[in-house]
């Protein structure tokens, strides 16, 4: 279909350019940084999808009169607070994962800094046409004269062999869209022609990592030493990876692009104390830092005079409130149509709530005015909804809430109804700053209506355990959580497992799906499935709007702002980029050298 | 014969909440070339404290020694820096304490605390100092010597640790050694057996002794001269014989008549003093012993009785004459 | 000998408490930092009457204020009065170091005075039971029971109060005391004045309650308050970790661990708390010596030797 | 003064040591007392002297059952107390009383003196509110100490008044035998007078009966009637005090007596002839074969490593148990 | 001796199986684990967790997977880490030298700042320095480990600076990297994270070695020793020193399960790739092969330790015999 040819994944720009002008010893300023506007209601969708989605650098390099030209040498210091626990994309399991394997393995196609796809060991972006039968074909032609580090060619086998690899029996990488493909042929050895039992329509996604044949035997997968000490045509091959401590990759001398990578070697440290980072990365022992949230602006323009930069990009992720349908008392799976929410599952309490909560506020200072507020389950992409932003107003939550009937009869603040008191918990991650104050911020939004939350935050473990461990997110047991989650480039899977009525987890399902509010709109399960079938990109957006702005008005979750992915680096590292990806901050190592 | 420790006026208190206690107060004593003084009284009359001070063995602070002189061949130990006193202790004076148990260090071998003040005082090289020290106990009596310097206190039993006390003071052969209680902890039968031991090295190494003890019956054998202590006081002095035929102060008479006798022919109530001793937080303004004595008269309580001769060599310090009951 | 009438004035019975407190009040730092902690208790109980702001009102666009007329101890990370949240936090600071260590204290005074009084396989079973508590690492019991016990739903360790952390701090911390009450009952039963209880017809309860218990409390109390200092101490580590009472009520410990992004910039923000903790410890300790000193019913005696 | 009140018949008591790996077993035994057998008439002092360790003290203690005894019987008022339990041995314990020999130890440092005179009362609710009051005041005169000083704590008193305080709490359920375990060697000289007059006079005036556990033998020798000389477990010599302290039979009293010093430097001088008796007592572990004394015996024979000498009545009433006399 | 060694190893052993089925039983009651790093993704499939959870052997009961894993514990195998799919043990060996390259370090520098200053504390009693060392004790124990780390990271890598503005001391890590290993390096390492828990565990020791050294000062054999004419020095050094310490041997040992929990601290806040640190990770992942190996070791440690405590006693107290 000619159509697939065009889908590009693209995100928006959001560039801020900031503290350069900031004195670096102010104190934490709660005014609003001005590089965003607050959205306005009247603002039409914001920005329409652009492609593009990267934080501009910080600091003032871009200014500058080009250099001559890049140096080389040197070792780049990158500090993340978790280890990874493998370098095996097959066995990948965290985002840090995901993000170091990029280091070592370079793909057909991935994602760049731009948020597009661009081809990387395919010579081009690979050509799609759907087959007679429904099916799929996709035909990529590879680099010539590419190597691994180890000096084999790279070639169609290797395709081949990556597949296998994520197919077979110890994988645990996601066979989600690899399980429709029905075979993998090799006309030549820089062709592959991929065949697809139905039309996959996000296939570029696909073989964003290539393995090479002699990895291991699958039979063994898990076990290999190559998953701790892997080679691939990426730009760098590990060196040694001191457990708990850091990892060394060192260049690879077989890369395919010239003269690249321009560094010597970098070197992966596991600080797990953030706020430790931002000392390193302030006194220059390491020069990058990875992972930082939108709280720590404030930190980052402080030590910009001490050359600190940073780079994020949107993700599409909102950090949003899920609200329970279903009442968590209820021994057993939460089930709403049996025992609904005392509270929640009145819709005016859920408005109430949302107009309750002045998300601008919380963007304004919390976040130091650099996100926007979260208002649609699609906010970026090809596919994004943009939809009315909510408006704060605390007198039509009041008064919403009292006509349902909460009224605050014993005057302690609180409203009740048919003797239920209007407080519920709310729960996130333990541990994480930015969202304690989240919730903190919330508590007394609410409480201005009437409206009582407790917190009961939980290691993110327990809260994001599975049906089998009895993780209460699986089985309904709490009234609101509060974290992050957002469509991928195609949102199709996203909706479908976050809305959609089969997706409610339950017994009999064992527990998959993400439907955690338990919301069922018949109207939202008809668009979802409509849109599964169809492979016109403006007919699928149409249905997801509908799907969207349905959410907004049916609140199983209330958007408080969308994420951001940022990482903190010294200056003198040039090109460093962050792609959205995977959380990618690797993307491009090859371009990084170090200005003296 | 010359006097080889001469005590005069010593004065010693202690540092308690809210004030002073008045341990000693004008203490004055001598002892002689080859002589054994005994020290006699009840726990807390000052009677250990008066030799702990001479060699400042008494814990300062709390204690303070305020007044006095201890004339120890030809210096005054009162007066010796730390350093000078230290070459006076374990060398020239040697001592002997109450609990074998305690007094020796538990971790460390007998031989090693034996040889000690050999290295100390002497400069000897251990083999030196190991050879010294085995001789010395095999000298008190310690069978297999060199094989027991090995052994720590608690493998040694009672009688056999006092021994090897007895052996530590003696080991550097000083003019004096003093004994504080050194039998109270032992059964009689190992008592009987330092005693007639400490007999037998007095006859062969000539050293004199000062042994403080509670025990009227035990220093009869032993002492050529006693001085009795009440309430931190000398209150009778007299050679060993006189003291017993003709004791001259109602508290020594106390006592004696206070002991059950193992020789006396038939039943008697034991006389007991009623009362207490007291504790002096400051010092008393007449007879310390006048609360608790039969023959007080006015004056006890008035004055401190000064030590009045009673015979040559006999003082006692008691305004009255116990047997006359009339004022000395 | 003659009976004597009961007219006889008997001496005023002079409590163990007067005693007790006179011989306290020698003991000069004792005194001064009681003073101290009783202020900060005082403070603390009465926070509501000191405070001119709520603790948990919040004024987003005043965030990071410095310590001021208008905010003693300045605002914190949500614009909140930092002096509001530092007398209030010590409300739950101090009631779980109370009640860590009273769990403790129980805990560990009848496993110890059981141990120590009937030896045998009771003993056997008791001490190895402790061996077990101790040799397992105490922050690591600590974590995975918090996570375990807010798995439970039971109504009274309800997740998000202090009640589970105090419980779960004093249910690790009692082997210590138990060690220490077991030796001082050994020590106990075999005295003399146990054996002329028996002597007279003194039942085994009796004989704990009134004859060995008396006289290992005070080491139980000088533990005691050690152990306060330790709970107050083990609370804010455990917020460190993510593990502490929950937001938005304010511990001394949580309002440390929230401030480690602000260590540089706002530094009241951890100076006020970590000082309330520093000064809690230090009065509590020089209390516990205080205690020492008036609880020994020989100190007067061992004066004067 | 010939009824048997006690009757004490082949007494043992063994202290297990316990070794093991896993399961303790017991590994050997400390012999404290063994097979001793004596009996108390109504209205004298029996002494019991030895050294330290020789099991005197744990002989009184068995006899009272504060101790378990291994085996042996002993008869008060003809009844056995070692198979008696619970309740009855409580209420048969009533008449059988024990001061003990530390002032300090042995009163509860937490309870006043009145407390502690006073709890026999209440236990066995003998008295109630002022009552109990009423009785610890008489029994506070009685031993002679000044009955307004009931709610003093032990530490306010002397080590000599708080013997008394002892003494009351032992007289307040009314005994017929006290056993006194070394009651006054905690106790400085002219103390120990007013104590032992104190225990006279007691029984003068109560009609008690004492078992006098001591070391010192001179006071064993003032305050007893008949004296029993115990050595390593075993009693080696039971008889009247004057026969035995004039002409004793066993080595062992032999030696004891003409160790103890007597206040007269003329009389000691002229008294060079102790037995001196080497070395030291063995251990009660493992204790000689035979005659307990034989090792450290000037007088040893073949016949004492092999035989134990029976307890034999040598001179009437005199029993003395050595196979050289 | 060697029977005592004996008994104490096997009552080691039944206490360390206890405590394995105590923690094994509340690992698997505790939610979380493998399973929901992968149920999170929406590209996972049904099967796909099926097969994970096969894989993990999570579909038995906890009593079966427990005799599994002491029967497979027995044979030497503590099972692959559900994370890093490595060895159980290697992943221990891996970092526990560093942790005790750290406890060590930390223990060597709170003793030698503790001991002396406790002893002088002692001799001084009551005097100005004494009520001063008394204060900084105090002051030091009322500090929050994870407080005070930072704060020192703050003072000494970011304020304070070398001539040519670097930090002074570096704020984590074990080495710097990039270089060659390096003693003065590793030591220029080792002085925040070991002053961050030598400092506070200092003040205590410091207490205990002053009231310890009191206690032994007014012991009869002391008097002894100076009645002797011993110089003051050997005094304390010989006699007095060595009878003090050993209720200091008891308190290390007593200490040292609390010590590990330090670790946890240091390892974070320091970055240092300890054992706490590994446990840390384990058990917010439920890596139960991992953190079952990681208490498993650490009870050991403390069970070891406590009996190698009762060992140096019969060495520094002739008195005490094992048997």
């Amino acid at each position: 279909m000619k159509t697939l040819k065009t889908i590009l994944f693209t995100m928006l720009i959001l560039a801020m350019l900031l503290a350069a002008c900031q004195p670096a010893a102010e104190a934490p300023t709660t005014e609003p940084i001005e590089a965003t506007e607050p959205a306005a209601p009247t603002n039409p969708p914001a920005v329409q999808p652009t492609n593009t989605a990267v934080v501009a650098p910080t600091a003032a390099p871009t200014t500058e009169p080009p250099q001559t030209g890049p140096a080389t040498g040197g070792t780049v210091i990158v500090g993340t607070p978790q280890e990874p626990t493998t370098l095996n994309p097959i066995l990948a399991a965290s985002s840090i994962d995901d993000a170091l394997t990029s280091l070592v393995f370079e793909g057909l196609v991935e994602i760049d800094e731009n948020g597009n796809f661009v081809p990387v060991l395919a010579a081009a972006l690979p050509i799609a046409e759907e087959t007679d039968d429904g099916g799929m074909i996709v035909t990529y032609q590879l680099l010539p004269d590419v190597k691994f580090a180890n000096g084999n060619a790279f070639t169609c086998a290797d395709v081949q062999y990556t597949f296998d690899a994520i197919m077979s029996e110890l994988s645990q990488a996601s066979t989600s869209g690899y399980s429709q493909i029905v075979g993998i042929e090799c006309p030549d050895a820089l062709t592959v022609v991929v065949t697809y039992e139905e039309v996959y329509a996000p296939y570029l996604r696909l073989f964003s990592y290539i393995l090479p044949t002699g990895a291991g035997d699958l039979a063994t997968l898990d076990t290999w030493a190559f998953n701790r000490q892997p080679y691939g045509a990426g730009p760098w091959m590990v060196e040694s990876w001191t457990a708990g401590d850091n990892i060394v990759f060192v260049k690879n001398a077989n890369y395919h692009e010239a003269g690249k990578p321009y560094l010597d070697s970098v070197i992966v440290k596991i600080i797990p104390s953030r706020e430790v980072g931002m000392t390193m990365i302030g006194n220059g022992e390491i020069h990058v830092l990875w992972d930082l949230t939108e709280a720590d602006f404030v930190a980052l323009d402080a030590m910009s005079a001490q050359g600190v930069a940073y780079a994020g990009a949107v993700t599409g992720e909102n950090e949003l409130l899920l609200l329970n349908f279903a009442d968590p008392a209820v021994d057993g799976p939460a089930d709403p149509a049996a025992a609904p929410h005392p509270i929640l599952y009145d819709l005016a309490v859920r408005q109430a709530l949302q107009m309750a909560i002045d998300k601008q506020l919380i963007v304004d200072t919390l976040l130091y005015g650099n996100v926007r507020v979260g208002t649609t389950v699609l906010p970026a992409g090809t596919f994004a909804c943009p939809q009315e932003p909510s408006t704060y107003d605390l007198a039509g939550a009041i008064a919403l809430l009292e006509g349902a009937g909460w009224v605050d009869a014993d005057n302690d603040g609180i409203r009740e109804k048919d003797g239920v008191r209007l407080s519920m918990t709310i729960a996130t991650t333990s541990g994480n700053l930015l969202r304690e104050q989240t919730e903190q911020v919330l508590v007394e939004m609410l409480r201005q209506a009437g409206i009582e939350l407790v917190i009961e935050n939980v290691p993110s473990d327990t809260l994001f355990a599975s049906w089998d461990e009895n993780g209460m997110r699986k089985h309904g047991d709490f009234d609101i959580l509060l974290y992050t989650t957002g469509p991928g480039p195609d949102p199709d899977s996203h909706l479908f497992s976050n809305y959609h009525s089969a997706s409610i987890p339950t017994a009999d399902n064992e527990g998959s799906g993400s439907n955690y509010s338990r919301y069922i709109n018949a109207d939202v399960d008809a668009w979802l499935d409509d849109a599964y079938g169809l492979t016109d990109v403006d007919a699928r957006r149409e249905l997801y709007c509908n799907v969207a702005a349905q959410i907004n008005q049916d609140l199983p979750r209330i958007y408080l702002y969308e994420r951001l992915l940022l990482s903190g680096y010294r200056v003198e590292l040039q090109n460093f980029l962050v792609s959205p990806g995977a959380m990618d901050f690797t993307w491009g190592s090859q371009n990084w050298w170090l200005k003296p | 014969m010359d006097d080889i420790l001469n005590v005069q006026n010593l004065e010693t208190r202690f540092k308690v909440k809210g004030g002073w206690n008045h341990a000693v107060n004008g203490v004055s004593f001598r002892v002689s070339e080859g002589e054994t003084l005994g020290i006699v009284g009840e726990s807390g009359c000052g009677k250990s404290v008066s030799v702990m001070s001479i060699t400042r063995l008494i814990p300062i602070p709390p204690g303070q020694i305020t007044a006095g002189t201890a004339m120890f061949g030809g210096r005054d130990l009162l007066k010796l820096s730390d350093q000078e006193l230290s070459k006076v202790r374990g060398a020239e004076i040697g001592m002997v304490y109450q609990e074998p148990m305690t007094a020796f260090n538990p971790v460390l071998s007998i031989g090693r605390q034996l040889t000690e003040p050999l290295e100390v005082h002497q400069g000897l090289t251990r083999q030196q100092a190991n050879a010294r020290a085995e001789e010395l106990l095999s000298l008190v009596g310690i069978p297999n010597p060199k094989e027991r310097m090995r052994d720590y206190p608690h493998q040694f039993s009672g009688g056999m640790r006092q021994r090897a006390m007895i052996a530590m003071a003696l080991v550097c052969s000083p003019k004096l050694l003093i004994a504080d209680e050194p039998t109270t902890a032992l059964d009689v039968t190992i008592q009987a057996q330092i005693v007639r031991l400490v007999k037998e090295l007095r006859q062969q190494l000539g050293m004199s002794i000062i042994w403080i003890t509670h025990d009227l019956s035990l220093i009869a054998g032993l002492a050529h001269r006693i001085v009795v202590m009440y309430a931190g006081y000398v209150i009778e002095e007299a050679p060993i014989k006189k003291l017993y035929a003709n004791p001259s102060h109602p508290y020594t008479m106390g006592l004696l008549n206070s002991l059950p006798r193992l020789d006396e022919s038939e039943h008697r109530r034991l006389e007991s003093i009623d009362g207490l001793p007291p504790i002096l937080h400051k010092k008393p303004s007449g007879c310390p012993f006048a609360p608790r004595c039969r023959f007080v008269v006015e004056r006890c309580h008035r004055e401190v009785p000064a030590l009045l001769t009673v015979e040559e060599d006999h003082r006692a310090a008691c305004w009255v004459n116990p047997h006359t009951r009339r004022e000395r | 000998m003659a009976e004597t009438p009961l007219a006889i004035a008997v001496e005023q019975k002079e409590s163990l408490f007067r005693r007790f407190v006179y011989q306290f009040l020698k003991h000069g730092m004792a005194v001064f930092w009681s003073m101290i902690l009783l202020g900060i208790i005082v403070l603390v109980a009465g926070a509501p009457l000191f405070q001119r702001y709520s603790p948990t009102d919040q004024d987003l666009y005043n965030r990071f204020q410095p310590p001021s007329a208008e905010h003693w101890m300045g605002t914190d990370d949500l614009g909140r009065d930092m002096w509001s949240r530092t007398i209030n936090g010590g409300r739950i600071s101090l009631v779980v170091g109370l009640l860590a260590m009273s769990i403790a204290i129980g805990i560990g005074t009848l496993v110890g005075l059981l141990s120590g009084f009937f030896g045998g396989w009771v003993d056997a079973v008791l001490m190895r039971l402790t061996e077990i508590f101790q040799s397992v690492p105490r922050l690591f019991l600590l974590l995975v029971l918090t996570t375990f016990l807010r798995q439970l739903d039971l109504p009274w360790l309800r997740p998000g109060t202090f009640w589970p952390i105090a419980a779960v701090i004093g249910g690790l911390s009692w082997m210590g005391v138990a060690r220490l009450v077991r030796g001082n009952t050994m020590e106990l039963r075999d005295q003399e004045f146990v054996l002329a209880a028996r002597m007279i017809g003194v039942g085994n309860l009796r004989i704990l309650l009134r004859h060995i218990l008396p006289n290992v409390a005070s080491p139980i109390i000088v533990t005691a308050t050690l152990g306060l200092a330790g709970a107050i101490i083990t609370e804010s580590g455990l917020s460190y970790l993510g593990f502490g009472v929950q937001l938005p009520t304010p511990t001394w410990g949580n309002m440390l661990s929230a401030t480690q992004k602000y260590l540089t910039s706002a530094p009241w923000m951890a100076i006020f708390p970590g000082m309330m903790i520093f000064l809690v410890v230090i009065a509590i300790n020089y209390l516990g010596d205080g205690l020492r000193d008036a609880l020994d019913p020989y100190h007067v005696e061992k004066g004067e030797k | 003064m010939s009824e048997n009140l006690l009757q004490v018949k082949n007494l043992v008591k063994y202290f297990p040591i316990r070794r093991g790996v896993l399961l303790k077993r017991d590994v050997g035994y400390v012999h404290a007392v063994d097979d001793i057998s004596f009996n108390i008439m109504k209205g004298e002092t029996l002494g019991l002297v030895g050294e330290s360790g020789c099991g005197k003290s744990t002989a009184g203690r068995t006899i009272l059952q504060l101790y378990r005894p291994t085996s042996g019987r002993v008869l008060f008022e003809g009844e056995d107390l070692a198979s008696l339990k619970g309740q009855a041995l409580r209420q048969k314990r009533r008449k059988l009383q024990m001061i003990f020999q530390d002032p300090y130890a042995s009163l509860n440092p937490r309870m006043t003196a009145g407390d502690i005179v006073g709890e026999p009362f209440i236990v066995h609710r003998l008295a109630q509110g002022t009552q109990v009051q009423k009785e610890v005041m008489r029994l506070f005169s009685l031993v002679g100490l000044n009955p307004t000083f009931i709610n003093r704590f032990p530490h306010e008193f002397s080590g000599g008044q708080r013997q008394r305080i002892g003494i009351a709490r032992s007289l307040a359920l009314n005994p017929s035998l006290i056993v006194c375990d070394e009651p006054i060697s905690a106790l400085d000289v002219s103390i120990q007078a007013q104590v032992v007059n104190l225990l006279e006079d007691l029984q003068a005036q109560l009609g008690l009966t004492y078992l006098f556990i001591a070391h010192d033998l001179s006071m064993v020798r003032h305050i007893c009637t008949r004296v029993a000389v115990m050595y390593l477990g075993v009693i080696v010599e039971i008889g009247g005090r004057d026969a035995l302290y004039q002409t004793p039979l066993h080595p062992y009293t032999h030696a004891l007596l003409s160790a103890v010093p007597i206040p007269d430097p003329v009389k000691e001088e002229q008294r060079q002839q102790n037995i001196p008796l080497t070395g030291d007592v063995p251990s009660p572990i493992r204790p000689p074969s035979g005659c307990r004394f034989r090792t450290r015996c000037p007088l040893a024979a073949e016949i004492c490593a092999e035989q134990r000498p029976e307890l034999l009545e040598k001179a009437p009433g005199h029993w003395a148990a050595c196979h050289m006399v | 001796m060697t029977q005592y060694i004996l008994r104490r190893a096997l009552q080691a052993i039944l206490t360390l199986l206890v405590i394995s089925v105590l923690i094994f039983g509340l690992i698997s009651s505790v939610p979380g684990g493998i399973m929901s790093a992968y149920s999170e993704n929406p590209d996972f499939t049904q099967e796909d967790l099926a097969r994970l959870r096969e894989k993990y052997g999570l579909n038995d009961p906890v009593p079966v997977r427990y005799a599994k894993w002491l029967l497979n514990v027995l044979q030497g195998d503590w099972g692959n880490s559900f994370t890093s799919k490595r060895p159980a043990l290697q992943e221990i060996s891996d970092r526990l030298p560093n942790t005790l390259l750290l406890m060590g370090s930390m223990f060597l520098v709170t003793l030698a700042i503790a001991i002396p200053l406790g002893i002088y504390s002692a001799l001084k009693q009551y005097t100005f320095f004494d009520h001063l060392l008394t204060t900084v004790a105090l002051a030091g124990q009322s500090l929050p480990t994870f407080w005070f780390g930072l704060l020192l990271i703050i003072i000494f890598s970011v304020l304070l600076k070398t001539p040519d503005g670097k930090p002074l001391l570096p704020s984590a890590g074990m080495m710097t990297l990039g270089q060659p290993f390096n003693l003065l390096d590793r030591l220029r390492h080792l002085i925040l994270p070991v002053s961050m828990l030598a400092v506070i565990s200092a003040a205590s020791y410091m207490r205990y070695m002053r009231s310890s050294m009191l206690d032994v000062i007014h012991k009869d054999y002391v008097r002894t020793a100076r009645g002797k004419g011993l110089p003051e020095k050997m005094v304390i050094s010989r006699h007095a020193l060595r009878n003090a310490l050993i209720p200091i041997v008891t308190l290390l040992g007593l200490d040292l399960p609390n010590l590990f929990g330090g670790a946890l601290f240091t390892e974070t806040i320091f970055a240092w790739p300890g054992i706490g640190r590994l446990f840390f990770d384990s058990a917010m992942k439920t890596d139960y092969p991992v953190l079952m190996a990681v208490l498993m070791v650490y009870s050991f440690l403390i069970v070891a330790s406590n009996l190698l405590v009762d060992l140096v006693y019969t060495v520094l107290d002739p008195r005490i015999t094992l048997d």
